[in-house]
Order: C-alpha cells, then sequence, then structure tokens
C-alpha cells in the first residue's frame, strides 16, 4: 500500500466537494441542499487540516474552526430561512420559491 | 510479565481490557444503581422497596433486565423502522464511550487524551441524537413533543454546563481528565473550593442534562406519558434506561474529576491521615459483618446462605485488598466510586423531594439565571488569575 | 368543536390536536381532554367523558329506595360516606323521617373524616401530577389510619355504605372514640410536615401560583362549588348555609382564598383538612347517647312528591333530586356531582397556559370520574 | 503490522465512510435519513481530524457539528412538515446538466491532481509543531488571528439575530 500523502487528502476532499456541489445543484428539497453545503464546506476543512499537517503549522487548523463557525452561521440562518418560507409558502422545495416576494 | 505482546499493539491491550470490562459489567452496575435509587426512594417514602428477589430484592435488577429482553419487541405500525432501532443504540453507544475517557482510578482508565474533557462533552452532545431521533421515529405525538423538549432542554443546559466547566478548567489549566486530578495533587485542593458557584452550576445543569427532577420534563409521565421513549418496549426501552444511568455515572464522573479530587483520596497531602489508604479494607471488612449481621437476621434458609456467601465475598476481597500491590490499585477506584455514589446519592434525594418545573421556567432558570451567572464565574476566575 | 387534521404538524396555522386520555397517567381515571395546541400552548380543550358511564341514575328507578344506597358509594368512590350521607339524608326529608342525635353525630363524624381521606387523595395525586412523588406515600399513610376507623365501624374500607335511611344500622364499635381522637392528636403534625415540603416549596409556588386562576363571579357563572369557589373567594359552604346532619352545633370556620389559583386551592383544602379534625373531635366529645335509628316504617314508601336536597361533599355541592310517584320504587333520581359540575370550568382555567398546566389544573380541580360520568 | 499499512487502512475506511455517507445524504428521499446519513459523515471527517494531528478541531467538529448543527437540522425537519415533500420529485429539472458539469469539475480536480501531487510530496515539511494541540490552537486562536476570531464572534452574533428574527412567528 503507498504511503498516504497529503495528494490524498486532497483528492478525497475534491471528491467529497463534488458530491455536496451534485447535491446542491439537483435536490430540490431545500433542507437537503443545505445539508450539501455542510459537505462542501469539510470537504474545504479536510484540504485545510491536511496542510496544516503537512506544513506543520497551526493556521490551517485554526482557519478550520473559523469555517466551522461559519457553517454554524449559516446553518442557524438557513434553517431560519426554511421556517419562515415554510410558514409563508408550505413547501421546501427550491423550484417552487420563484416569486421574489410573498 | 510472563509473556509479552508485540510493542506495536502492546499499548492497546490494556485500554482493550478496560473497555471489555467497562461494557460487560457496566449494564449490571447500572441495574444495581437502579435498585439503589429504588431503594434510597422507599426509604424515603417510608417503605421497604423491593423485597421479594433475593434477599432484601438484591437479585432484583437481574430480574428486571430478565424479564426487559423476553419482553415482546414491540415496533409501531407507521414508525420508521431503521430510525427506531437505530436511536437507543446511539444513546447508550455515546454514553458507554462517554465512560472511556472517564479516569476511575491512576491506572485503571481507557485513555487519557489531551483534550479529555472537550471529547466527553462531545460525545455526550451526540446522545442528544438518539433522542430526538427516538421521539421522531415512533411517529406518535407524545414522543415528539418530548423529543422537543429535551432536545431544547439539552442543547440550552449544554451552554451552562460548558461554561461551568470552564471555570473549573482555569484552575486545573488542563484539559486531560487525569492531569485534572494531579493538578488537584499539587495545588493541595479540591477544586469545588476554589470554584464553589461552577460546581452548584455544574451540578444544576448536570440534573438537567440527565433530565432527573426537578428538570425532568422530557419524560414527565404525568404529563406526556414518558416523552421521547413512549413508544419503545421491552429490550429497546432498556437501552434508553441503561443510557441514562451511564449518562449520570458519566456526569457524577466529571464533577468528581473536576470539582471533588477525582480518585484522590481525601486530604491526600497530609501525613497524618495515611491511615485513610487502608478505608477500602475497614470498608470490604464492614460490608461484610454489616452483610452477615443481615443473614443471621433472615428467616428463609436460603437468603440465609446468599447473604450470608455474599458476606464471605465481601470478606474475601477485603483479605485480597491486604496485599499491598492490590491494594494500591484499588485505593483511587474504591474513592472514586465512592464521591461518585455520593453525588449519585443526591441526584436520588433531590429527585424524591421536590415537584417538578414547568418547561418554560426550566429555560427561564437556564437562561437568565445559569448561562450569566456561568459566564459571570468565568470572567471573575479570569480576572482573579490574572490579579493574583 | 375542535377540527381534527391528520396532517397537523407543529408549524401549521391550526395546529396541533393530542389527546390526553383517557389512559393517560393524570387524568385521574378515563377523563379524555382533547387538546389543541400551539406548541405546547393550550389554544383549547374539550372534555370527553362518558368512559366511566353506568347508568347509575337509570339504576336507581329499578330499585327500592334502600337496595339503591349501596349504588350511591360507587359514584365519588373515593368519598363514599359523604355520597351515603347525601342519599340517605334525602329520602329522609322525602319521608319526613327524624333522625336521632346520636345518629346525626355519628354521621358527622365520619362524613368529616372522609372529607380528610378525600382531600389526602387528592394532595398525594396533586402532588404526583406535578412532579413530588414522596407526599403520595406520606398521605397514603395517614389515609390508612382513617380507613381504618371506618373498617372497623362497618367493615369496609371504600365503598362504605355506613349509613341507613332513617340513622345507622351499627352502634359505634368499642374504642371508636378514642381511635377518632388520636387521629385528630397525629393528624395536625403530619399536616404540617406536609406543609413544610410543599407549601414554601419555591418550584410548587411557581407551578402553582396564578396558575388556573377562576375568579369568583366566574366560579359563581360555572356553577362551580367547594374547595374551587371558596378559593376564589366565595365564602360559600352548605354546612354553614343549610346546616345538615349535626353540623348547626359544631364550630368551625370557613377557609378562602383569595386569587382563585392554584395555589389557593391548594390551602384551601390544607385548611379544610384541619378544620375537619376540628370538627370531628367535638363530634366525639360530645357524642350523644341514645338509639341510633329513628322511626322508619318496614318497607320505605314515600308519598307521592319530590324532594332535593344537598350536601357540602369534600369536592362540593352534592345534590339528591328524587321524585317519588308513591312506589317503593324511586321515579326519578337525578344527582348533580360536584365533579361534573367543577369539571366545566377546566377550559376556562388552563386556556393560555402550558400542558404541563393542565395537569396541575386537572388535579386541582379535584375530579372524581365515577361522579363525573355516574 | 507496520505503520504506513494501518495508517492506509485507517484513511481509506474513513474515505469510504465519508464518501458512502456522503453520497447517501445527498441521495435520500427521507430528510432525517439524509441528516443520519451526514452525521456519518461528519464523524469520519472528524476520525480524519484525528488521523491528522488535529485532536481539538475533531473534538470541536463532534460538539458544534453533531451536538449542535445536525440537533438544530433534526429540529427543523422534525417542525416542517417534509411528509409531503418525500413524496414529491426529488430532483430537478436540470439535474443531467448539473450533473455533467460537476463531473466535468470533478475530472478537471483530478487531472491537476494528478499532475501536481509530485509537488505535495516535495514540498517542504515545515518547521512548526503540532502539539501540544490545545495550548497551540489557544495561541494560533487568541495571539495570531484574534481579529479573525473576534469577527467571527460577530459573524454567529448577527446570525443569531437573524435566525431568531427569521423564525420568530409575528415580527
Amino acid at each position: 500500500m503507498p504511503e498516504i500523502t497529503t495528494a490524498h487528502y486532497v483528492m478525497l476532499s475534491a471528491a467529497l466537494f463534488s458530491i455536496g456541489t451534485i447535491g446542491v445543484l439537483t435536490r430540490r428539497n431545500v433542507v437537503i441542499i443545505l445539508m450539501s453545503i455542510e459537505l462542501i464546506l469539510n470537504a474545504v476543512n479536510i484540504n485545510l487540516v491536511a496542510f496544516s499537517n503537512q506544513l506543520m503549522n497551526m493556521s490551517g487548523q485554526a482557519f478550520a474552526v473559523f469555517v466551522i463557525v461559519d457553517a454554524a452561521a449559516e446553518a442557524a440562518v438557513g434553517l431560519g430561512i426554511i421556517i419562515a418560507l415554510f410558514r409563508n409558502k408550505e413547501t421546501v422545495n427550491a423550484d417552487e420559491i420563484d416569486l421574489m416576494k410573498w | 510479565m510472563p509473556f509479552s505482546f508485540p510493542p506495536s499493539i502492546e499499548p492497546f491491550v490494556l485500554p482493550a481490557l478496560y473497555i471489555v470490562i467497562l461494557v460487560a459489567v457496566f449494564p449490571l452496575i447500572a441495574g444495581y444503581i437502579v435498585l439503589l435509587e429504588r431503594k434510597v426512594m422507599a426509604d424515603i417514602q417510608v417503605r421497604l422497596g423491593p423485597m421479594r428477589v433475593g434477599p432484601h430484592g438484591l437479585l432484583q435488577p437481574i430480574a428486571d433486565a430478565v424479564k426487559l429482553l423476553i419482553k415482546e419487541d414491540i415496533i409501531p405500525a407507521k414508525a420508521d423502522r431503521m430510525v427506531f432501532w437505530l436511536a437507543p443504540v446511539i444513546s447508550v453507544v455515546t454514553a458507554l464511550v462517554a465512560l472511556s475517557l472517564v479516569p476511575f482510578s491512576k491506572y485503571f482508565f481507557v485513555a487519557d487524551t489531551n483534550v479529555g474533557l472537550l471529547f466527553l462533552l462531545s460525545i455526550t452532545s451526540v446522545g442528544i441524537l438518539g433522542i430526538i431521533l427516538g421521539g421522531w421515529s415512533s411517529n406518535s405525538h407524545y414522543p415528539l413533543l418530548g423529543a422537543l423538549r429535551s432536545t431544547a432542554q439539552l442543547v440550552s443546559y449544554e451552554v451552562a454546563l460548558g461554561f461551568a466547566l470552564i471555570g473549573g478548567l482555569m484552575v486545573a489549566g488542563t484539559l486531560s481528565m487525569q492531569q485534572m486530578v494531579h493538578a488537584q495533587l499539587e495545588q493541595q485542593m479540591w477544586f469545588i473550593f476554589y470554584q464553589p458557584v461552577a460546581f452548584v452550576i455544574y451540578f444544576i445543569a448536570a440534573l438537567a442534562e440527565t433530565n432527573r427532577t426537578p428538570f425532568d420534563m422530557p419524560e414527565a409521565e404525568s404529563e406526556i406519558v414518558a416523552g421521547y421513549h413512549t413508544e419503545y418496549s421491552g429490550f429497546r426501552f432498556a437501552l434508553y434506561f441503561l443510557a441514562e444511568y451511564a449518562n449520570m455515572v458519566v456526569v457524577s464522573s466529571i464533577a468528581v474529576t473536576l470539582f471533588l479530587g477525582g480518585w484522590l483520596r481525601p486530604f491526600p497531602n497530609v501525613r497524618l491521615l495515611d491511615f485513610l489508604n487502608y478505608a477500602p479494607i475497614l470498608a470490604m471488612f464492614v460490608l461484610a459483618f454489616f452483610v452477615f449481621l443481615g443473614a443471621s437476621r433472615e428467616r428463609r434458609p436460603i437468603d440465609k446462605m446468599g447473604l450470608a456467601g455474599l458476606g464471605a465475598v465481601c470478606a474475601l476481597i477485603g483479605l485480597l485488598f491486604l496485599v499491598p500491590a492490590v491494594l494500591d490499585w484499588v485505593q483511587g477506584l474504591f474513592w472514586f466510586v465512592l464521591k461518585v455514589f455520593l453525588v449519585l446519592y443526591t441526584f436520588i434525594w433531590i429527585r424524591f423531594t421536590v415537584p417538578r418545573y414547568r418547561y418554560d421556567q426550566l429555560m427561564r432558570i437556564g437562561w437568565r439565571w445559569l448561562i450569566p451567572l456561568a459566564m459571570a464565574n468565568v470572567i471573575v476566575t479570569a480576572i482573579v488569575m490574572i490579579l493574583f | 368543536m375542535i377540527e381534527t387534521s391528520p396532517t397537523s404538524t407543529f408549524l401549521d396555522a391550526n395546529e396541533l390536536v393530542i389527546n390526553m386520555g383517557p389512559q393517560h397517567p393524570s387524568t385521574h381515571g378515563v377523563l379524555r381532554v382533547i387538546l389543541k395546541l400551539d406548541g405546547e400552548k393550550i389554544l383549547g380543550t374539550e372534555c370527553v367523558i362518558g368512559y366511566l358511564h353506568r347508568g347509575v341514575e337509570k339504576i336507581a328507578e329499578n330499585r327500592t329506595y334502600m337496595q339503591f344506597a349501596p349504588y350511591v358509594d360507587r359514584m365519588d368512590y373515593v368519598a363514599a360516606v359523604s355520597n351515603g350521607l347525601g342519599y340517605c339524608e334525602a329520602v329522609e326529608k322525602l319521608m319526613a323521617i327524624e333522625v336521632p342525635p346520636r345518629a346525626k353525630y355519628v354521621r358527622t363524624v365520619l362524613t368529616e373524616l372522609n372529607r380528610i381521606t378525600s382531600h389526602l387523595l387528592w394532595l398525594g395525586t396533586h402532588a404526583l401530577d406535578i412532579g413530588a412523588i414522596t407526599p403520595l406515600f406520606y398521605c397514603f399513610r395517614e389515609r390508612e389510619e382513617i380507613l381504618k376507623i371506618f373498617e372497623n365501624y362497618c367493615g369496609a374500607r371504600l365503598t362504605t355504605h355506613a349509613f341507613r335511611i332513617g340513622g345507622l344500622q351499627y352502634e359505634t364499635y368499642n374504642g371508636f372514640e378514642e381511635q377518632v381522637r388520636a387521629v385528630c392528636d397525629t393528624f395536625p403534625g403530619r399536616l404540617d410536615e406536609y406543609e413544610m415540603l410543599l407549601t414554601n416549596n419555591r418550584i410548587w409556588l411557581e407551578r402553582t401560583k396564578s396558575v388556573g386562576i377562576l375568579k369568583a363571579d366566574e366560579a359563581i357563572d360555572f356553577g362551580v362549588t367547594g374547595p374551587v369557589l371558596r378559593a376564589s373567594g366565595v365564602k360559600w359552604d352548605i354546612r354553614k348555609a343549610m346546616p345538615y346532619a349535626a353540623y348547626e352545633e359544631m364550630d368551625f370556620d370557613i377557609p378562602t382564598g383569595e386569587n382563585g389559583d392554584t395555589y389557593d386551592r391548594y390551602l384551601v383544602r390544607m385548611e379544610e383538612m384541619r378544620q375537619s379534625l376540628r370538627i370531628a373531635r367535638q363530634g366525639v366529645d360530645r357524642l350523644p347517647a341514645g338509639p341510633i335509628i329513628g322511626k322508619v316504617p318496614k318497607v320505605i314508601k314515600p308519598p307521592v312528591g319530590e324532594v332535593y336536597h344537598s350536601i357540602e361533599a369534600p369536592k362540593g355541592e352534592l345534590g339528591y333530586y328524587i321524585v317519588s310517584d308513591g312506589s317503593t320504587q324511586p321515579y326519578r333520581v337525578r344527582v348533580r356531582p360536584p365533579s361534573f359540575v367543577n369539571l366545566q370550568a377546566l377550559d376556562r382555567m388552563v386556556r393560555g397556559l402550558l400542558i404541563a398546566d393542565v395537569v396541575a389544573v386537572i388535579g386541582t380541580i379535584d375530579i372524581v370520574l365515577g361522579e363525573v360520568d355516574r | 503490522m507496520p505503520e504506513s499499512i494501518l495508517n492506509g487502512l485507517f484513511f481509506y475506511v474513513l474515505a469510504v465512510v465519508i464518501l458512502g455517507g456522503a453520497i447517501m445524504t445527498i441521495t435520500r428521499r427521507n430528510a432525517v435519513h439524509s441528516a443520519i446519513w451526514l452525521v456519518v459523515t461528519l464523524m469520519g471527517v472528524a476520525g480524519l481530524y484525528l488521523h491528522l494531528n488535529a485532536e481539538f478541531l475533531a473534538a470541536v467538529q463532534i460538539l458544534v457539528y453533531i451536538g449542535g448543527i445536525m440537533v438544530l437540522f433534526l429540529f427543523v425537519i422534525m417542525l416542517v412538515n417534509l411528509d409531503e415533500a418525500a413524496k414529491q420529485r426529488q430532483f430537478n429539472r436540470q439535474w443531467s446538466l448539473a450533473l455533467i458539469c460537476t463531473l466535468v469539475v470533478l475530472v478537471e480536480f483530478g487531472f491537476f491532481l494528478m499532475r501536481g501531487a509530485g509537488s505535495f510530496a516535495f514540498a517542504e515539511p515545515g518547521q512548526g509543531a503540532l502539539k501540544p494541540n490545545t495550548e497551540l490552537m489557544a495561541v494560533a486562536l487568541f495571539q495570531d488571528y484574534l481579529l479573525p476570531f473576534e469577527i467571527a464572534s460577530l459573524l454567529l452574533l448577527v446570525a443569531i439575530l437573524g435566525a431568531v428574527l427569521m423564525a420568530k412567528k409575528e415580527i
């Protein structure tokens, strides 16, 4: 088995990122789209931490913490929007939300 | 050691052994904690409690376990079967994994990591998933209400719990569970005396985290039947029960480790009190004495023999403790378990003394009082630590 | 009527409908309350009753007056003595039978003891509903002492059938007075013990103060009686207003509340137990000698006519309306049960509160479903 | 067992868990099942962090992501009635186009990585240290990146306000 290098981690991260993108682009359910965004953010984090490990530098991990903070903020606001949306439009499908007002 | 393991797996042998011990023994211990709870409850309520199975109901936990195991396994018709199956497993696995980070004694611990306490907190927070999924998958109103209640409750009290622990952590200066105990040894003080406010906040939040009265909203039997596990029966229910008691042990262990000196004996630095090192032996012999006394009072011969056998086992263990190496090994465990049981006793005592808070009152206490107080405690601690 | 829609969720405009009962730990029997909720907030309730309907009033039409007496014990089964007293007095009033004073006194003592057992059961279950598990066992311990008196007197503990039309069937047993006095001596201390657990308990106060408020005028409009009415500040007690049995000669106070909330009802009932003890002690102290049953014909055959007689049962005004057509069986018996009437106020009391308060309020109304459904 | 094989095993098992969980997340009909699979993925990522000398980050990942964000997700899924949505069409109309585009991007990634993989191997391992992890993390967060840290806390505050405002019934 070859040595696991940073390239492997970056490859994994790229795959995870792509899966997340597919989720965002193809799903109709807004909640699942939000989850896909979490996947994308995690892909980014894997990269950051992998490079942090290779370069023996804390900055990558520190930035991963910031990304997690971002993810939390995004989830809170996103889910708030979903609740407001559901209350007003009775739907969670992204392609049915096509009016700029309600 | 007559034989040794290859060096690459050698560091994993002892932890693996401890894991097996914990997983195998803990359900039994949880059963006996339940018995203890019932006995204490009976005592408070002027009753006798379980008396039928075995002498003084000593075999009751086993009877209960057998009963739960052979009970019909009911899954509601419209339940989400996979999730229904998964939810109690999540609860019990997280609770048992959390035990692996608890330093039971200087020698008896599974893992001691650099981020021990943080990991403990994060693992217990995963346990919420078990509750929320169990409530959702039952596809029934009362469990859903219970799950929503408990999620809101656990999430809010976790904040207070975390802040209270930070107060203790600042004094300890480490996240590692073993280092905390050593820090208390070096500073010659239990941290409860440095951080009384943090301890009180932690204790209250821990009551809420483990769904104990007066914060037992998620399973308030007189309001929402049984909360999130209304639809659970048989062994799945037993798993939830096990998880609950494991969580109780975990939170009391954290309290003991961070605030009450962990596995240290009282006044570990006072030479004059060295005789306390022999307390485990004494305790075993006193226990044996009382068990024999009880045996002499029993009427049925089978009970007499059972109790006498138990007494003999206690006495034998006491004799075993006379070996210095064994005593050294058992010492920390003895004090740790003693302290944990004292905390658990307080839990039980409170449960049978006070009524239950209402949901909104509980939230108000959490957000209006505990969290601000815990934050203030952290700030004051920081200022004091910088100034002195 | 509350609409029950199958697709209701927590976020829909017209929210969640759940059934509390008929099998529920804290609806005190088989009451079913349909709750309309907004999250945990109560938007409306509807009580569905009848799960314990046994047709007691109809049974009365096929039984002789004597034969029907045991049935009334089964309505409010925790206050069977009061039920029996009300029925016997109603028939006596119909037939104009004079009850001898000794019988009146024994009746009063037993009824007051019964009031204590009823209130004790209420206290225990009410505390249990609010989450205090322990008082229940203490209450049952004390209740046991009083039930022993009933058992010694008439052989039964719960459905006593203690009285007969015209007086009593049994003379008091040896040691009756001493046993009642013993209860009167020990019980106040025990009551203080309960109060120590609850009255000043912060959590108890938060759970009961200004929960389920019923104002005096509302209470009167609903026809609510008993401790629930008195806690709203209305000083109305049939024992004082229209004395029956031996209450005229007894010295006791009527406790009233001010705010009409759950806490006041709790205080009122606690004080009522103390007053009941006073009455019971006076009763045994002054117990006159004499016959225990008046002049009752062999066959009870009241004259044609009708009568309404009500007494102050532990839960409120318990009334019997009996119509006689001159035969040995009543033409119609109608019972005015206090629980049934008090239960109507539930909706008014819980609107806008939380689920947990419904439990507290059901407890504080102190209903017995056997009496609500009859 | 040599260290490298253990490492490899660890990585590949976690990779399968992560990618498998991710694929299940985006394909499940029921949002709760999606959430459960997402939890699996997040757990796998936490395992990778442990492997990459980031214990603190692993703990934070579990605490914040699983104990916080995923619970929030499940909470919202329970509040919002998704039974209806589960019965409808799951993918939107442009799904084929989206899939092709993403695959093209993935191929590009792969190509660049193949070409550039060597440069990772040659890049010099840094001089710093990652242990003790918690202490170094504290230094990084509270000394080197204090301003971003404060900004992040401000962001969280704004997000809390926004979420509360958004989810409130009557504003």
